[in-house]
């Protein structure tokens, strides 16, 4: 058993709640606590990237998965009409199947996290300083590139959300 | 005149195209203009063909008329310099020139035979005259790239003319007719690409030289890739296997002579067949002698059963047309026989029946044209009798049929003794068995001879007008090509004796 | 803490996430479900770039690059949802099927 | 003169030429007098050839290079020998006479001018033949000579018993030549070259090993056995009868026929090298001779007892030659063609008048009706019954002779009661036809002269031929020197002439007994009396036999390969096509519309990937 | 290293600099004019913009290789071609566009286009970057921008359930290719491609190999799915069919061209040099490429003999030339003894890529004619258009005979490279399965052609051809038929190049 040391305990918890929130989406049958389920989970996310020294990454992860995306996903959920709780129809053959497929992925990355121990001793904790430097610098070209990226979602989302008024 | 015979083989297989690019001008109504000009596009090839014939030096086996200009060149290793050349290379040797002018002859032939289309006539001509360029470019080409362009290019056209004109099922025809020749070329280009990484070229000198040269053999052995030069050998005998067609691969070949158009069918057993012949004549026993010389037995051998299968199956058959397409397959046996028997008299063998056996067919299948314009059947007993009312047709219809029997005096037993001569001495008791075919070949051409034109004659067949001086001319002509080419054969075996003694000698022949 | 741990805990959330987008019937739950997948990597980075074999920022830098994209992917995606919402009336995963065969 | 023989085959195929393209222009005389002026041409020509061989009795010989095969340079030509010679002589006169006698016989037929191209073209095949020099040529004016009786035996083509009866004499004559053929490709690489001159060196140096001259000469015979109608190769000469009369005197009677037994005599050393070769033909020959005489005797049709009788007396040639009687088997060939050509040429006449009635049992009493014919038809009968005087007797006694002084006993025992049947079944012929009253219902018409004098002329050449060889063996001598055949030179035992004699004449008498006096009621012997005559009548079942041995299993397996080439080859193809798209069907039926598969299908090919190809590699 | 920033040479980025002013020209543009205005002039300034980045590009070379932010933007001959390759395919894309304009169903007619030039910016970037950051996010621009392209025509439902589709599909792509990358950083801690690929090579001997594969396959799903070839390919028929028909083309020719780079950038660069030497690379990962090859070439062809949609016909056709474009990259270290040339692989890839941009392009121009004239793309559709218009029929059997790669198409000498490369490595099956497969695709290649000749046609008024898409079949019909005669123009130069 690795030390038991305040750090592991965080790390404990937090991937619990992680793992529950994503494990509560899959079986909730209302969409709505789905949504509350998984927003739970970025919450945790967050706090593992704390527990990584990431703290400016889990603000990021905090205001934009959290914030944005999960509050838009709920105006989906809104705008849609769907019946209140989901009554699964059956489809045995396509779940077992799915279920197997990737129980098989996780076993064999398992199996490969566990044959080959992963030595490297913890490095300083990189400084926002450092990360902004970085990105400024070595990858100003990706930022650039991001931003236009968020422009064509932007008009993407634009030209298929908007309600035709010519109808 | 100079330039001319130095650029020759060029001119003879494009020259063609004057014809294709009047066409392109006169408007699609003027059938009968476009009919003229059809038929008179192909004697441009045809005259140059007989120039060639003329010009031809019987003595010498080198490859004459040769052409050479530079195509591209493909890189295959920068750091060792090792490049792979592709040239333009057109040439004539004894082996193909016959095989031109009796292709440069039957297309003469079979735009007259064209007359029995009906409807599109712009497209026809055009797409037979792709085809003529196709034909003579297969035989003229020694560039193994080159010669494969030319093989697809008689491929496609083939597929529209069988497709577009042909009879009840053509579709299915051209179908099998793609796909069976489709899975042929495939292997073929295989093949031809293990020879171009194995020699680093496709011109075919060359690639002869190399194989023959004895280090070569000596790094094949090291590198022990002799599998991979047999499975070429396999390759290209599979290929043209199935263009011959050799005894499995031929269900294909009779679809198309029933569901073809007349003059299309004329140009696919007349000198389409002879390109599988021409193929494994150049790429299989040239190229490789010494893997020939083992296997020699097992060709014996399915010349032999192409022979008696296509005989006893010609014998049961109820249409004229499927009549032909086995005796075909049976005649393209003997040729496997003139192939299998490596030494020369045989290899003339086989060249002379392509020839001989091009000229039947034509003219048979000119016969069956007419005959279906008149009766709108080949179905044999719904005919008889017809002597009586088409006493011409039915007299060169027993004679084409005598040729086809091997009758002295014509050209088909001239064939038929020199490829048994030349098999007789490397395996006498196939050559006997061999023989049965003869008697065979007897059996069903007289009965399929006999029971359209002796006999009484059916009512419906009361009326029927004899042929018209328009086609009796060419069937004349054919067969007077048949019985001078049988009672003096020298005119056609001097030119090919320098090649195929050379041929016949690396084989130790 | 071996990296190992923080590995398996994002390779538990990805398999999760993509067992959603296999069977999850709503297709807003699918887009989450992805976005869950995406998250997953997201960990994945961080941890490497504070245990990794060669540890340096550049993995936050890769990440939070990732999660510009993640969003960005997300609103294409709810923005499609919508359009189709509107022209099939449902959200059914299994209703979008006209084309096939 | 005889630098010019190569001319004589040339003038039937000139009138050969000119009556095919004027097929219709011409009237019946223009045709026939262009067809006989052919034939009598030759006939003068060969006259004069033989007159000049008989003083300088050398043979010429002119050929000329046709085709080179590898080394070996093929030629074709001429070579006049005596055997040659007489052949010439033999042919074109029969077939000068022939011509004459058709011109009465076919009148009003519409292919009138077709059937004189057919016949010239048959004489020039015919004359080429015993002209060539070597095997090839050999071979291929034989074959030419198949052709045209082919051509001939279907001439009336509305017949549907014609054209089979073509049908079979081709394809039955063309088993021999195919056997021919191989003898040709044995002999070539064997002697290396084809020229008989060369073959025969060959022989006697011993170059060749014996058993190959023994399988060369058996193939040869083989062939001589197809186009003469001996035994296994019978069939297809008594259907032949369906052709017009005169075709079957000229050709199935006296020339084609006899081609057989000219190929024989033509490489008679081949055979002379070869005891085993020697004992085939005479045992071939002589029960060919027994056979077809008992099947003669119960025939009710004219022209197939003459057939019958036909291939008895070339089963005889066949013996004659097969035991060392080379003179004796020509001279009967000789003979045989005049009087069997008159027996034919008679028998024409006798249809004619009896208004195309070939049946014997509808004619009789035409003695009476038409002397001159009867009296032409009793003197061929004598002919060839063996009666003294005549040219039969001489030539058949010669045979009988061979036969006994080579020792083969059975052999000559069979040839003599052979020679006995022949006698029964000839004059049963003539008291049928010439004896008792007319039985038929259509008045008897007279005969056109144009007929009868060449009958008149065959009747003298068919008594005096017998002179030729009698007192001095002129014909002996003549024919054998110079090719290093031995003539038999040993005389004759007295009984044999004598014995033969009353034997012929016991055979008359029993003839008349039977059928010219009606002692016996003729028509017991009509219907199928016992076992033995209704065996007979239908000529041993030989027909049935090669119909079910042959024609139905060649159809049989006919029918087994179609079914072969229609289930198995198709069958695979289209099973292969079936596959093909099966696999389409499964990959369609896959793509079903649904994202959350796709991806499902997706995550199972990766799994699959990740399974086969790096499972080693992980779980070491 | 305080390199700061003039004083890199960033004329370099010149080509994707324009494009991306021009698509922030023509927005600003587009929200100016008023509604109903044809949209036709942004369409035209688009074209000029891509006709330009061409320009720059050409000039781009002759230099030698220049990095900018060690490796973050890469130009070597290697990206300058594919870039080329790339804008070529816009070009004619956008000419076959832009004479769409009176048909009344794409409506935001001015969106398509910059959507279209920030597409082709994405995949220039996916082509001539070095660095993991870069790409993904040149990748994410080409699949977002084509995302919202096939969800355009918003009136028809088949297009909006294809965008759909795509969607899902795509994310779950880039989910797994995000998560490969992890761990390709976990391993090597860096992004830049030259630093990686020496830090495989220490990392594979030290015990960590089974990683390195986990990374490989998990990217290698993504790269499947761009490429649309064996496991990842199902999302290819559907949304090819729902999307408009020049997005379908720019599906079928540029995605997949810059998809090629993609996987060529990455599995050469880093992954080769490391696992090659070790022997790794034949036994495993060469393998698992044959199998997807091999596995795209049978299902593209086979399934397609059963569709009746033209385009998704050519979709499962595009799936094969995918398995054919992936052989040579299968095959190129497949045995122990040596790398084939660097002039062979990439001789033939890159012939074979533009061979199939100029038919391609050219078979969906036909298309678009057909669709707007029968608004159907049933196969029945091209009924007896030989009789309607002959030189459409003709142009339509050039681009699918060398499609099918019969002789004297470029389409055949495609192959015939792409066969030279099996065989120098002497594996004769892939090649057998390859001819074997490209026999069966005669089948519905001709099937096509079958309708166009042997049929009778249902209407008999002429099919006006307008301009844009008349140009585009001009330059297909000379392109494929005057590469197949003379391969050696493209040949040579690619053989100029240096391919380190």
């Amino acid at each position: 058993m690795p030390s038991v040391s305040g750090e592991f305990i965080a790390f404990f918890i937090l991937a619990v709640m992680a793992i529950g929130g994503a494990v509560f989406m899959i079986n909730f049958t209302r969409v709505m606590h789905m949504a509350l389920a998984l927003v739970f989970t970025f919450l945790s996310i967050a706090g593992i990237f704390i527990l990584l020294d990431a703290e400016y990454l889990a603000m990021v992860q905090i205001l934009i998965n959290v914030g944005a995306v999960s509050v838009l996903m709920v105006f989906g959920i809104m705008l849609t009409r769907h019946k209140q709780e989901e009554k699964p129809k059956a489809r045995p053959l396509h779940t077992i199947l799915s279920l197997l497929g990737v129980a098989a992925l996780f076993a064999v990355m398992w199996r490969i996290f566990y044959t080959t121990p992963f030595g490297g001793d913890p490095a300083d904790p990189a400084t926002v300083q450092s990360l902004g430097e970085s990105i400024f610098k070595q990858h100003v070209i990706p930022l650039e590139l991001t931003a236009v990226l968020l422009l064509v979602a932007l008009v993407g989302a634009i030209i298929l959300a908007k309600r035709e008024e010519s109808k | 005149m100079e330039t001319l015979l130095q650029t020759l083989p060029t001119w003879i297989t494009f020259s063609p195209l004057l014809g294709v690019i009047l066409l392109l001008f006169i408007p699609r109504t003027q059938s009968g203009l476009l009919k003229g000009v059809g038929m008179l596009a192909t004697l441009p090839p045809l005259a140059l063909a007989l120039l060639l014939f003329g010009q031809f030096d019987g003595t010498s086996d080198k490859i004459q008329f040769s052409q050479k200009v530079d195509w591209f060149t493909l890189t295959l290793a920068k750091e060792s310099g090792v490049t792979g050349s592709f040239t333009y290379n057109m040439g004539i040797d004894g082996l193909s020139m016959p095989l031109i002018v009796l292709a440069a002859i039957i297309f003469s032939l079979a735009a007259v035979a064209s007359m029995y289309i009906k409807e599109r006539h712009k497209e026809y001509f055009i797409l037979f005259l792709l085809l003529e360029v196709g034909i003579l470019g297969v035989f003229m080409a020694h560039n193994l790239l080159l010669f494969f362009l030319f093989f697809e290019l008689t491929l496609v056209t083939t597929f529209f003319l069988i497709g577009i004109w042909g009879y009840l099922s053509r579709e299915k025809a051209a179908n099998h007719f793609l796909l069976y020749n489709g899975i042929g070329s495939a292997v073929m280009l295989i093949a031809f690409i293990v020879l171009f990484f194995l020699t680093q070229t496709m011109d075919f000198a060359e690639l002869k030289a190399i194989l023959a040269n004895p280090d070569f053999l000596q790094w094949i052995k090291e590198a022990n890739l002799q599998w991979l030069l047999w499975s070429t050998l396999i390759g290209i005998l599979i290929a043209f296997g199935v263009k011959l067609p050799i005894f499995p691969f031929h269900s294909w070949m009779l679809r198309v002579h029933v569901e073809a158009p007349p003059s299309v069918v004329m140009l696919h057993s007349g000198v389409m067949l002879k390109m599988g012949a021409y193929g494994l004549l150049r790429f299989g026993v040239e190229l490789f002698p010494t893997y020939v010389k083992e296997i020699a037995t097992l060709l014996a051998i399915l010349g032999l059963v192409n022979i008696l299968y296509g005989a006893i199956l010609a014998f049961r058959q109820r249409d004229l047309k499927r009549v032909l397409a086995y005796s075909s397959i049976s005649h393209m046996g003997f040729i496997l026989f003139g192939i299998a028997s490596l030494n020369v008299i045989g290899l003339q063998g086989a060249v002379f029946q392509a020839v001989s056996h091009g000229f039947i067919s034509a003219l048979l299948f000119f016969i069956i044209a007419s005959l279906y314009e008149r009766t709108k059947t080949t179905m044999i007993d719904e005919l008889g009798g017809l002597s009586q009312v088409m006493p011409i047709l039915s007299g060169i219809f027993l004679a084409a049929a005598l040729a086809l029997l091997g009758l002295p005096g014509m050209s088909g037993f001239i064939s038929e003794l020199l490829a048994f001569l030349g098999l007789f001495d490397r395996a006498p008791v196939i050559a006997v068995i061999g023989a049965l075919g003869l008697i065979l070949a007897t059996v069903y051409a007289l009965r399929a001879v006999l029971s359209t034109t002796f006999g009484a004659l059916a009512t419906e067949w009361k009326n029927v007008k004899d042929t018209r001086i328009v086609e009796t001319l060419p069937m004349l002509l054919l067969l007077g090509l048949i019985i001078g080419v049988g009672i003096y054969p020298s005119v056609l075996s001097d030119p090919m004796q320098a090649t195929l003694q050379m041929i016949a000698s690396r084989m130790g022949g | 803490m071996p990296v190992t741990s923080y590995l398996v805990l994002a390779a538990i959330l990805f398999c999760i996430g993509l067992y959603g987008v296999l069977t999850k019937r709503n297709a807003v739950i699918v887009l989450l479900s992805i976005e869950l997948m995406l998250s997953a990597a997201n960990i994945n980075f961080v941890a490497f770039s504070k245990y990794g074999l060669y540890a340096n920022v550049t993995g936050q830098v890769f990440s939070l690059f990732s999660i510009a994209v993640t969003a960005a992917e997300a609103a294409v995606g709810l923005a499609i949802l919508i359009a189709l919402y509107r022209r099939r009336g449902t959200v059914e995963m299994d209703q979008f099927h006209s084309l096939k065969g | 003169m005889i630098k010019f023989a190569w001319i004589i085959p040339l003038f039937p195929l000139v009138a050969f030429l000119l009556l095919m393209i004027g097929r219709r222009k011409l009237s019946e005389g223009a045709a026939a007098s262009i067809g006989v002026a052919g034939v009598l041409a030759s006939l003068s020509l060969s006259v004069a050839v033989f007159l000049e061989r008989l003083q300088s009795p050398s043979n010429y010989v002119a050929t000329f290079d046709w085709l080179r095969i590898d080394q070996v340079m093929v030629t074709m030509g001429i070579e006049v020998d005596a055997l040659g010679t007489l052949m010439l002589l033999v042919v074109s006169l029969v077939s000068f006479l022939v011509f004459v006698y058709a011109r009465g016989y076919m009148r009003g037929d519409q292919r009138f001018s077709t059937f004189y191209a057919y016949l010239s073209l048959f004489a020039f095949a015919m004359l080429s033949l015993v002209l060539s020099p070597n095997l090839l040529q050999i071979y291929l004016f034989w074959e030419l000579v198949g052709v045209g009786s082919f051509l001939l035996i279907g001439f009336w083509t509305f017949k549907p018993e014609a054209k089979a009866a073509a049908k079979k004499a081709f394809v039955v004559t063309r088993i021999g030549d195919v056997a021919f053929f191989v003898a040709i490709l044995l002999t070539f690489w064997k002697v290396g070259s084809l020229e008989l001159s060369q073959v025969f060196a060959a022989v006697e140096s011993g170059q060749l090993a014996p058993e190959i001259v023994t399988t060369i000469a058996i193939l040869i015979f083989i062939g001589a056995v197809g186009k003469s109608g001996q035994f296994p190769l019978h069939t297809w000469l008594p259907d032949a009868m369906e052709g017009p009369t005169p075709v079957s005197a000229l050709i199935h009677a006296a020339t084609m026929v006899a081609a057989g037994v000219y190929l024989v005599a033509r490489t008679y050393p081949l055979f002379l090298a070869s005891p085993i070769a020697m004992d085939v033909v005479a045992y071939v020959g002589v029960f060919t001779a027994i056979f077809a005489a008992t099947i003669a005797l119960v025939q009710n049709d004219i022209k197939r007892v003459l057939a019958y009788s036909t291939v008895s007396q070339l089963g005889y040639m066949m013996f004659a030659l097969g035991s060392a009687g080379y003179v004796a088997g020509i001279f009967h060939l000789t003979t045989h063609a005049f009087f069997k050509a008159l027996l034919f040429l008679a028998a024409g006449a006798v249809i004619v008048s009896c208004q195309r009635q070939q049946d014997i049992r509808q004619m009789g009493g035409l003695w009476a009706k038409n002397r001159t014919v009867g009296s032409l038809f009793l003197i061929g009968a004598l002919a060839i019954a063996g009666v003294p005087p005549l040219s039969g007797f001489f030539s058949k006694d010669a045979i009988l002779l061979a036969a006994y002084q080579d020792g083969r006993y059975i052999v000559f025992l069979v040839g003599v009661l052979a020679a006995f049947l022949t006698a029964f079944y000839v004059f049963r012929l003539f008291f049928l036809i010439f004896g008792g009253s007319y039985r038929g219902k259509e008045p008897v018409v007279s005969v056109p002269k144009v007929m009868v004098w060449p009958m008149i002329i065959l009747a003298v050449f068919a008594v005096a031929t017998g002179f030729v060889n009698f007192p001095t063996d002129a014909f002996a001598n003549w024919l054998v020197e110079g090719n290093g055949i031995v003539a038999q030179t040993a005389s004759t035992p007295w009984w044999l002439p004598v014995g033969m004699t009353i034997l012929s004449i016991i055979g008359i008498a029993m003839a008349w007994i039977l059928y010219g006096k009606r002692s016996v009621a003729v028509s017991s012997f009509g219907e199928p009396g016992p076992l033995p005559y209704r065996l007979l009548a239908r000529k041993y079942y030989v027909d049935e036999i090669y119909d079910r041995v042959f024609v139905r299993s060649l159809k049989g397996l006919g029918l087994i390969l179609q079914a072969f080439d229609r289930f198995i080859i198709e069958g695979l193809v289209k099973g292969i096509a079936g596959i093909i798209s099966w696999l389409g069907r499964i990959g369609s039926r896959l793509q079903n519309g649904q994202a959350q598969s796709y991806v499902l299908v997706s995550l199972i090919g990766l799994i699959l990937l990740v399974v086969s190809f790096t499972a080693g590699r992980l779980l070491k | 290293m305080e390199t700061n920033w003039l004083d890199y040479d960033w004329s370099v980025m010149l080509p994707e600099a324009t494009i991306a002013a021009a698509v922030l020209l023509l927005l600003v543009i587009d929200m100016l004019m008023k509604k109903e205005q044809d949209r036709r002039f942004i369409g035209l300034l688009s074209l000029f913009a891509v006709l330009a980045a061409g320009v720059a590009v050409a000039f781009g070379f002759g230099k030698e290789q220049t990095l900018i932010l060690d490796g973050s933007y890469l130009v070597d001959d290697f990206s300058l071609v594919f870039k080329l390759l790339i804008l070529g395919g816009t070009t004619l894309i956008l000419l076959s566009a832009l004479s769409q304009e009176k048909s009344k169903e794409i409506d935001y007619k001015g969106e398509f286009y910059y959507l279209l030039l920030a597409a082709t910016l994405g995949g220039m970037v996916m082509v001539s970057s070095a660095d993991l950051i870069t790409l993904f996010v040149g990748l994410e621009i080409l699949s977002i921008a084509s995302y919202i392209l096939v969800g355009m025509r918003k009136k028809r439902l088949e297009s909006v359930e294809a965008a759909w589709k795509y969607v899902v599909m795509g994310s779950v792509a880039t989910a797994f290719i995000l998560y490969g990358m992890s761990f390709l950083y976990g391993l090597t801690g860096s992004t830049n491609l030259d630093v990686v690929a020496e830090r495989i090579f220490e990392v594979t001997r030290g015990g960590y190999d089974s990683f390195v594969y986990l990374s490989l396959l998990l990217m290698l799903v993504g790269f499947t799915f761009k490429a649309a070839s064996a496991p990842f390919h199902m999302w290819a028929p559907d949304v090819y069919q729902g999307a408009p028909t020049p997005v379908t083309t720019f599906l079928a020719v540029v995605s997949k061209t810059a998809a090629i780079a993609f996987i060529l950038r990455i599995l050469r660069n880093a992954y080769l040099p490391g696992l090659w030497s070790m022997g790794e690379w034949q036994d495993v990962v060469s393998k698992i490429l044959i199998a997807i090859a091999v596995a795209s070439m049978i299902i593209g062809n086979v399934v397609a003999l059963r569709q009746t949609n033209t385009k998704r016909l050519l979709a499962y056709s595009s799936i094969a030339h995918a398995g054919y474009l992936l052989v040579p990259l299968a095959l190129f270290a497949s045995i122990p003894q040596f790398i084939v040339g660097n002039d062979v692989f990439f001789g033939s890839i890159v012939y074979y890529l533009l061979a199939y941009m100029l038919m391609t392009t050219g078979a969906f121009a036909v298309l678009t004619i057909i669709e707007r004239d029968r608004q159907d793309t049933d196969i029945r559709a091209f009924a007896g258009l030989y009789r309607r218009s002959p030189w459409l029929a003709i142009a339509m059997s050039i681009f699918l005979i060398s499609l099918a790669g019969i002789p004297i198409t470029a389409g055949f000498f495609g192959k015939f490279y792409i066969l030279l490369n099996a065989i120098i490595v002497r594996n004769l099956w892939v090649a057998g399965i390859m001819m074997v497969t490209t026999v069966i695709s005669y089948y519905y290649y001709f099937g096509i052609i079958r309708q166009m000749f042997f049929r009778p046609p249902t209407e008999s008024k002429k099919i006006s051809i307008p301009l844009g898409l008349a140009i585009v079949i001009v330059i297909g019909v000379i392109g494929t038929i005057g590469l197949g005669i003379m391969p050696k123009w493209v040949i040579e130069f690619v053989e100029g190049l240096s391919w380190y």
